[in-house]
Parts: structure tokens; C-alpha cells; sequence
């Protein structure tokens, strides 16, 4: 296996834990702090557990950014779902349309360095995040 | 059931879960039902709910927990989290999350401390 | 009134009510209405409801139950809800359901201590 | 009785109770577990009283499912009453058009594994149920 990029198949809801333990060792492999370690990873879980939840399968593709000027990881959780009507609502905290906590999208974006949304409905969702190692 | 690798332990009123670091949501409803048919059992008073070892801690999992305080209040018991790493309470605080009524320590000792002092005046 | 299987007992101040296990509409209005009228005839400072018989707790169930608890607040008294199994405090808070203002515990001795402890304040 | 399949009709409030104990028959025949039953009863118990309320009369069917996948409890609560105008507002949680707590149709969603409405204003509601059992 090739470590610095790589793509997981999300279509159950033990694929959310396996998720979380990629990340973990690409954010290992990069030397990236504990905390933003926990940050990079708790993001992943709730964009990997929405695939499960609202489009039942999906992917998760990982990238090892690393270039002369920055170091970090990309993750791109991609689907053929329902697609999000409106990214704005979904964007605010509380908007649920399952039995969630509606805290996943506007939480993520609070824990990574850059989100990008890009969603067609009944096409699918594309949710990319990066995290930059921050090199101290 | 083959999740049983929960180990729940009383101290005197008291029960002591330790949860395990990744837990999915098979082995989370089984920890509720565990946790709760142990209030039962042993008549306990509280539980401390140990997640020392939790790794990571989203938004599902903080609904779970929270509402498993919810249960055992209306079981007449009461409980304390204790022992969130750091990483973990940054993180959870960034998420944008709370754990309902729950009270926390800083960890099981001191969870143990507060729970039977408050449980003196009942 | 055919329902007149409701026991309510009296221990010291406190009026001490078993719920039966699957009450239907009509049981549970008559119930309500058994324990005011106890609460005046005795004089009680308050009441135990033992629901440890109770399997299924819906949400038509938990509406009368916070409502008798608000109703014995406003005759001057103090509910606590004794025994909820396990299983059904799994179900109730998954349902999305709260009792309302009322106080828990795990059993009716329990109850019973936690409600004559707080009377003796009073 | 045939114990795999049957219907039961509702039509005043003290079949609600009727209607748990048959659920509750069943579950025991499966061998689910108690919590499990405790959550399908429930559900059954919300969906029984909807009839009763809202429609006045109606019946619930049953069907023991057992195939080697899989085995488990459906339940189709079916009436012909007024019909559900908008099924999304009525899965929010609180909405209620009577004194309710409004907690019955999203409350019941979260305790079964499946749940299926369909509903024509004037003609009627169908609520289909499904709940696993959990070998283990
Ligand atoms: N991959 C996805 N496909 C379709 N809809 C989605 C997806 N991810 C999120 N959503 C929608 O956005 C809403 C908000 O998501 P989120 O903030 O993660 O909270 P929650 O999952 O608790 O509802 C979801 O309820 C859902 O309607
Ligand atoms: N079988 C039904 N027929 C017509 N309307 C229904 C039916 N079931 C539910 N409803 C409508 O959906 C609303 C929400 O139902 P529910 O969530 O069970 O809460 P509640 O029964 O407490 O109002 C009801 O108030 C009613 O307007």
C-alpha cells in the first residue's frame, strides 16, 4: 500500500472506524501534533458517518500534501447520494434532517484549515478537507 | 454477545464503566443496556463513565453519552464522565458539542470523590 | 369504579402508588385522580409512583405521568418516580421522551428515603 | 392462529393494549432480546394510538420474517382516515395536531430499523415497520 495516497470504501457503519484509524496513521506518518491529530480525525468521522447515513456508500480518497512550502494531509469524501439541497442550511449548526445533532458539517469546518463543499442533488456530494502540519 | 469486553465494576454505590477507545455504535448500545441492567443488579447509585481511552469523540458519540446520562437519571442514578484527554476536550469543544446534564472529573479518583459526596445527602 | 386496583398506601407523609404493569387510558385518569384525592384524604406530602411493572412506557404514558407530578406540585406535594427497568429507560429517552419535573430512583426505598429526607426540611 | 402472520383491528383505546401484547407475543417467538422488544412495542404502542386518534379505525398486520439472511418483525399499521397532508412535517419532532407530545412518528423511527409512510389526504395512511433481530 502506498501511504501517501490512497482511497477506503465507506458503506457500513464499522467503515466510520476504520476511517478514523487511516487517518490517524497518515497524520502519524506527517509527525502532525496530538491535538490536531484529534481535530483532523474527529472532521473525518462525522464527513465519513454522513456518507453512511445519508447516501449509504461512498469513499474516502487521502493525499500526503508535500511540497517545499507546506506539509499536510487532504482528504476527499466523495458520494453518489441525495445530494445536499441547500449547503448553507446544512452549514448551520443544529440543521439535522436525521436524528443527529446537526453539528457535523459546521464543526467539521471549525477543526480543519480548509472545507470545500460541492453537491448536486440526486448526482452527489464532494466534501474536500485539508489539514496543514504545523511545523513548530 | 460478543461485545462483552465491557467491564463494568461496583465500588461500593458506585459503578465504574471504562469505555472502550473506538467504540462503534454496536458496542455503544451495548454499554447503555450493560450500564443500566448493572444499576439494576446492584442497586448501584452513580456511574463514572471512564473514557480516558477515548480517542476520538464526534458528534454521534457525544449524542450517545449524553444520552445514556439522560437513562440513568431516570434510573434515580447519576453520573460523572471522567478522565476526557485534552486533545479530546479541544477538539469536542471546537466540534461545537456539549454533554447534556452530565458532570465531569479529571478523573476517576476524583469522579469517585465527588460522586459519593453528593450522593451522602440522599 | 371497575379500575379500583390501584393500591395506594400510606407511609408517614408519603403516598406510595403502583402503577400497573400495561394501564390504559381510562387506568391512568383514575389514577390521577386516586392519588389527588389521597393527597387531600391523607394529608400526604407526597408520592412515591413504583412504574417497576411498567414494560412499555409510551409517549401518551409519559405525558400523564409529568402531568400528575405538575398536578401534585400544585396541591403542594413532591413525585418521585420509582423503578423504571432498564429497558424501558433505554426506550423512553431514544423515543425522545422526558418526565418532566420529576425526581427518579431506582426503587421505592430509595424513594422513600430521598423523599422523607427532603420533607423533613420543609 | 397462524402465529407467523395476522391482523388485529383498532378501533378503540384498549386496543393499544391489545395491540402490544400481540407485539410483544411475537418478539417473544423470535427470541428478541428485551430491550429490542421493549423498542418495537413502543413503536407499535405510538403507532397503534395514532390510529385510534387520527383515523378513529384501522388494523395493524403482522409478518414473522425468517429467511436465512435475515429474521425479524413487520408491522403495517394501515387506515383509511384523513390522511397525512405533509409527512416531513410530521416527522419533526413536537409537531402535533392534538394535545400529543408530537414525538410519536420521529420517536418510533429512531426504535425500529426501518420505517416506511405513505399517505394520501382523504384516503389514508400506511406506517410499515421493520425490526431485526439481533443474533449475537
Ligand atoms: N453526504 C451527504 N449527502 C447528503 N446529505 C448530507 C450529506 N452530509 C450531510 N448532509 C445533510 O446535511 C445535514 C447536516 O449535516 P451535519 O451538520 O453533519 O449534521 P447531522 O449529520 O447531525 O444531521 C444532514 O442532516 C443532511 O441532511
Ligand atoms: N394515522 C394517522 N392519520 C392521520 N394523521 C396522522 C396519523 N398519524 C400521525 N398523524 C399526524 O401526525 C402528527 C404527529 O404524530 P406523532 O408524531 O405521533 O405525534 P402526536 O400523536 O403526539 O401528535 C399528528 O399530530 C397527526 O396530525
Amino acid at each position: 500500500m502506498d501511504d501517501r495516497q490512497g482511497e477506503l470504501s465507506i458503506g457500513r457503519e464499522s467503515d466510520v472506524i476504520v476511517v478514523r484509524q487511516t487517518v490517524r496513521k497518515i497524520t502519524k506518518l506527517l509527525g502532525m501534533g496530538l491535538t490536531d491529530t484529534t481535530r483532523v480525525v474527529t472532521a473525518a468521522s462525522e464527513l465519513a458517518r454522513n456518507i453512511f447515513l445519508y447516501a449509504e456508500s461512498g469513499v474516502m480518497r487521502w493525499n500526503v500534501i508535500d511540497t517545499p512550502s507546506c506539509q499536510g494531509i487532504e482528504l476527499v469524501f466523495v458520494d453518489q447520494g441525495p445530494g445536499i439541497p441547500d449547503i448553507g442550511q446544512a452549514m448551520q449548526e443544529g440543521y439535522t434532517t436525521s436524528k443527529g445533532l446537526g453539528m457535523g458539517l459546521p464543526g467539521s469546518r471549525r477543526l480543519v484549515d480548509e472545507m470545500e463543499i460541492v453537491s448536486a442533488v440526486g448526482k452527489g456530494t464532494t466534501v474536500t478537507i485539508k489539514k496543514w502540519n504545523r511545523r513548530s | 454477545m460478543e461485545n462483552d469486553n465491557i467491564s463494568v465494576i461496583k465500588v461500593r454505590d458506585v459503578l465504574m464503566v471504562t469505555v472502550p477507545p473506538d467504540p462503534d455504535d454496536t458496542a455503544m448500545a451495548f454499554l447503555q443496556e450493560k450500564v443500566l441492567m448493572s444499576m439494576e443488579q446492584f442497586r448501584a447509585k452513580g456511574v463514572v463513565l471512564d473514557i480516558s481511552a477515548v480517542e476520538t469523540l464526534d458528534s454521534y458519540f457525544a449524542r450517545v453519552l449524553s444520552e445514556t446520562v439522560q437513562m440513568v437519571i431516570l434510573m434515580g442514578g447519576k453520573t460523572v464522565i471522567a478522565g476526557m484527554r485534552p486533545s479530546v476536550a479541544i477538539t469536542t469543544t471546537q466540534l461545537g458539542l456539549s454533554i447534556g446534564n452530565a458532570e465531569t472529573a479529571l478523573n476517576v479518583d476524583r469522579a469517585l470523590d465527588m460522586i459519593s459526596e453528593s450522593l451522602q445527602w440522599r
